[in-house]
């Protein structure tokens, strides 16, 4: 049989060569610590980069939880300015879609760090994150549909380069959120992002992390990610990526089974850093096995 | 690097300690004194992270790494289940490793397990010819792990234990400084692992006795390897608003100069 | 030393022996499987209880994942009618607290369960459960403050005794419902219930449970509930009863030490059927061992 | 009944079935066929839930549970990873078991792994002085297990293997046809295991040959003993608007009347 066809089209000009890509923040490439060419993935996601530089969340920052990860890095980012400096060109080079993460606690955050990239050539979609859980107690335009809505308009109105929107796991109903996201201009979704936990050390009877509360991330939260890519793919007619909890390919083939149209992997990278790759080839020797020709006859497969 | 490795030996030290020799030549080869690994032995999902293990000893002839190391939660306790002739995952060798001097002498401080990646930089100094000065505590004497190791390399090894059968118990750093000055010996760096406490008295001690101390630092790490910048530690920067900035400690440590650290 | 005060009395005339009891739906008395006498538990919480007889989902009802279980259950009921006749005069004959689990989809549903078991002595409270996934796609009650506030308040109405409100962890904010609840008339808050999870069969491609959702209890939601202990002690200023993911008494001393005077535990006790009485052991062990007279003493020791 | 037990022996049977076999007097004494046993036997959080077993022999006399498996999953893999002398935790024992006849004859009809209450059941029949005849498949000959055992107990074992070396793969259901109308054998009870399609074909062979047929069902269970209503299957109720209700594997079951099941 023929060898099954991973690429796809995601929104015009968003090609991926396959269905697998770094989650934002997990993933560094080029510091030379590298298991395998960063150029096989389905793109390179980078770490979240913010307007000015920031330093972060005072350690400890991370804290294993039964299957889960708590992290309280808090997105510290060198800045957009050192980032198209110093990391950008490095990440030019490799021959896949460039998706830069963008934070931000306020609209005129994203603007600034989206305005100054658009110059640059080379970047193939921004991802905009919204639901980081460790920026304090700002706005909640990562919870509140209108306030998404409403930061996103905005945001369109300066980024010509499809916006990948990551949508928070911490609320109540996540198809609302995508529908307005999809409303005020986004043309992929990812969902999701960290549920919003902590851990308490009952030796120094105080919380584990620096910043009290953390993003878990991990094998135990793929159920609830997992429900929420159904719920998304079934809400809005967009593509949607899909994250959380992913070590696996079986796990990835739930994700696109529910209606993701591609996976990001985050925690599983640090446990075995060649994962992304045994993920590609075992999604290939699935549909392989099962005379799929191509991915995208098995996207939402399990909501028929 | 990412590579399988075979246990080829693995053995109780005492009762809190094992030690455990994997062969893997590539990360013999390239290791340094200093520097660590990211060890995952087992299938179980409830563990996400690889864990950090210093370098005990570094064989580049038989393409072996040592590693001792205390069983504390279930990460270890699985290490500790792991038979001869099963393979373990390794990213490595990862982190700075330790820069040492062309001559003189050199200063080892553990604390417990803490004594762990002394040993490499204790045995690549001597075979340097360097003078090797120890110092190992614990609780007890028979908790102190890797004593014939050190007595092969070191010039003297000087023990205390809390229980106040050696030395009366007394810190380390003292010792230290009744070697300087009561013995007259010369220390121009330190190194030290496994006690806040010792890195913030040898602070103190560097200006008075002219020598450079260096710390081995410990947090907990995800992926060993910069991307996930969660193993942080202070270190000072008068160039920022703050004072400091957060370096992470498998990237740009994990020895740092106890001089610049924000405890 | 003298041995640590276990017990205690969260709102007036409701005692607890010890700050231990079973979450709802996963412990059963009497059927002659008991691992102990339930006496010697905190308190004895039902099985939630409904106005009418029904079936609960079809199934497959259960499914484990990495460190957690979905359950799509649906809340079988007995109804209240055959519960006062069959199941409460045996619960009635331990000799401990009894709390009932009252579940409903509408107000009206709390309020015959309720007004039905007023008249019923040997009750001490009632526990609301507002937030079960499993109920189809009815009102929010469960996860909108006002629509939560405005059942509250119906219910408060037929109810004298203590109303303890279990909130659902699928919001954005639980402050805000704890708030409104409280508000509203709740007495306790136990927080909180199994997060909406779904699993896919990739062999089959359709979702492994009868339901497509199922909630998501176990260790793997540790994290998330104990942040939502957290958030609500520091919200209110009437009781939490912390729930999810305990597993041992460490599990539980950090849900104290969140805030919560008392704990339940669910998935736990299906491993371990004597798990309950080593927590409460464990507890002991430890207010001893640190010398601390009462469990009191620590019950939000870790914000201090 | 919470309980401990004691791994006496730990054998592979073939290459997918393993038996072990359990120290426990209290549930040896008490069990009956058909009856199950929920097993812990590891300490990673991962596997949240204990796993449901059926009692392949309960040997009062010996004071001993024998367990047989086949590894599947996560559970089965560690159960497997398991040596004598080590302890296993138990809930049992559960379910309510068989009845069987005083006299006359019996069929068993076993599908793979679903052999394995068989054997307990077969076992007490011969006992009580019944004619067991037991029908085994699997995909080939070496995947059936437990043949001798059953050759102990069983007045005649027929086997069908699917590669069709045996009874060129056919159907039990029609075997046991055979044997009723060629050989003249009455029967008048059957229990089944392992196969949907064998429940369904005794089903409409019940009328005609007058037995009655029981299914042993299998449900993913999370506490055994009845408490969380997670293991439910349809049973047939023309009393009920919707003409059925859930029952409980674990507590009205696992034995059911192929008769009022819905599948
Ligand atoms: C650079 C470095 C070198 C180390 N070298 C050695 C060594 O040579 N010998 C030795 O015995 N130990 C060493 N450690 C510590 C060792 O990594 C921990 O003991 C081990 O991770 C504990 O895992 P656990 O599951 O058994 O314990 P857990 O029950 O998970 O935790 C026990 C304690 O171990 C620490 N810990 C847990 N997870 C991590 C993690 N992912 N990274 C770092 N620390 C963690 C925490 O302080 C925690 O409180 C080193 C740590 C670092 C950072
Ligand atoms: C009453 C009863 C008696 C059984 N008797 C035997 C027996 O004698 N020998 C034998 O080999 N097997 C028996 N089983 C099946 C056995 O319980 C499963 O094979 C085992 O639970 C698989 O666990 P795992 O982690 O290895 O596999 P997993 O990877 O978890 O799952 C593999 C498959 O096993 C089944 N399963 C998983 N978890 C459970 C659970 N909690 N309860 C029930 N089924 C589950 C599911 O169908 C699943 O698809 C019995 C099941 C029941 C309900
Ligand atoms: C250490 C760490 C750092 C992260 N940093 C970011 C980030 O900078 N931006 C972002 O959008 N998500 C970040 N995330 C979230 C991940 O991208 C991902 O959404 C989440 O971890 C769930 O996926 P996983 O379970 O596969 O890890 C981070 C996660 C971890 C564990
Ligand atoms: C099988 C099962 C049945 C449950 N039934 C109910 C119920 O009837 N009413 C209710 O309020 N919660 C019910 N729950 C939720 C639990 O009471 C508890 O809130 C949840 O499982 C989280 O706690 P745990 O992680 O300790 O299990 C059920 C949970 C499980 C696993
Ligand atoms: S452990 Fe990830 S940056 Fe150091
Ligand atoms: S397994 Fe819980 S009711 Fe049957």
């Amino acid at each position: 049989m023929k060898k099954p066809e991973l690429s796809g089209e995601l929104v015009p000009g968003l090609i991926l060569k396959n269905p697998v890509m770094p989650a934002s923040g997990t993933y560094d490439y080029g510091e030379g610590a590298n298991a395998f060419d960063p150029s096989l993935l389905g793109a390179i996601v980078t770490k979240s980069v913010a307007a000015s530089p920031r330093a972060g969340n005072a350690p400890p920052r991370l804290y294993e939880t039964p299957c889960g990860l708590l992290n309280a890095v808090g997105i510290p980012s060198e800045g957009v300015d050192a980032f198209k400096r110093h990391t950008l060109p490095g990440l030019k080079k490799y021959d896949t879609a460039l998706i830069v993460s963008v934070a931000g606690e306020t609209p005129a955050d994203f603007i600034k760090v989206i305005g100054s990239l658009e110059e640059e050539e080379g970047i193939a979609a921004y991802e905009l994150n919204f639901s980081c859980p460790n920026l304090g107690d700002g706005m909640p335009y990562g919870t509140d549909p209108e306030l998404l809505a409403l930061a996103l308009k905005k945001i369109r109105k300066v980024a010509a380069r499809p916006l990948i929107v990551k949508l928070s796991p911490n609320v109540a109903d996540i198809r609302l959120m995508a529908r307005r996201a999809r409303e005020a201009g986004a043309d992929i979704l990812t969902v999701a992002n960290t549920l919003t936990g902590m851990a308490i050390d009952i030796r120094k009877r105080k919380p584990v992390l620096g910043n009290i509360f953390g993003g878990l991330s991990g094998p135990a939260i793929k159920p609830i990610a997992l429900r929420m890519v159904w719920e998304v793919a079934g809400a809005v007619d967009i593509p949607v990526i899909g994250v959380g909890g992913i070590t696996n390919a079986a796990d990835a083939l739930e994700f696109i089974m529910a209606g993701a149209r591609a996976v990001q992997v985050g925690t599983a990278n640090f446990a075995n850093p060649m994962v992304m790759l045994e993920i590609i080839e075992g999604i290939a020797d699935y549909l392989q096995e099962n005379g799929f020709a191509k991915v995208e006859d098995i996207v939402g497969l399990a909501r028929k | 690097m990412y590579v399988k490795g075979k246990i080829v030996d693995h053995k109780q030290v005492d009762v809190e300690h094992r030690l455990i020799i994997i062969e893997q030549e590539e990360i013999a080869r390239q290791a340094r004194p200093g520097q660590f690994i990211m060890l995952r032995a087992w299938e179980r999902r409830d563990i996400v992270l690889p864990r950090p293990f210093s370098l005990y000893r570094i064989l580049p002839e038989k393409g072996q790494l040592q590693i001792l190391y205390k069983i504390r939660g279930k990460a270890t306790m699985e290490i500790a289940n792991r038979k001869p002739g099963e393979e373990v995952a390794i990213i490595g060798p990862l982190g700075r490793g330790v820069t040492l001097p062309e001559r003189g002498n050199i200063a080892l401080l553990g604390r417990g397990i803490g004594a762990a990646p002394l040993m490499a930089i204790g045995e690549a100094a001597y075979s340097r010819g360097l003078g090797v000065y120890t110092f190992l505590s614990a609780k007890k004497k028979d908790l102190i792990p890797g004593l014939n190791d050190f007595e092969r390399v070191a010039q003297k090894v000087t023990l205390s234990t809390d229980d106040g059968e050696i030395n009366e118990g007394r810190l380390l750093t003292f010792l230290l400084e009744d070697l300087i000055t009561a013995e007259g010996v010369e220390i121009n760096i330190v190194f030290t692992c496994g006690s806040r406490r010792l890195a913030k008295g040898l602070y103190s001690m560097e200006q008075k006795y002219n020598f450079t101390a260096y710390v081995l630092l410990e947090e907990i790490m995800a992926c060993g390897i910069g991307s996930c910048k969660g193993c942080v530690c202070k270190v000072k920067n008068p160039d920022t608003p703050e004072g400091f900035v957060y370096k992470r400690v498998c990237q740009e440590g994990p020895v740092f100069p106890v001089s610049e650290v924000i405890w």
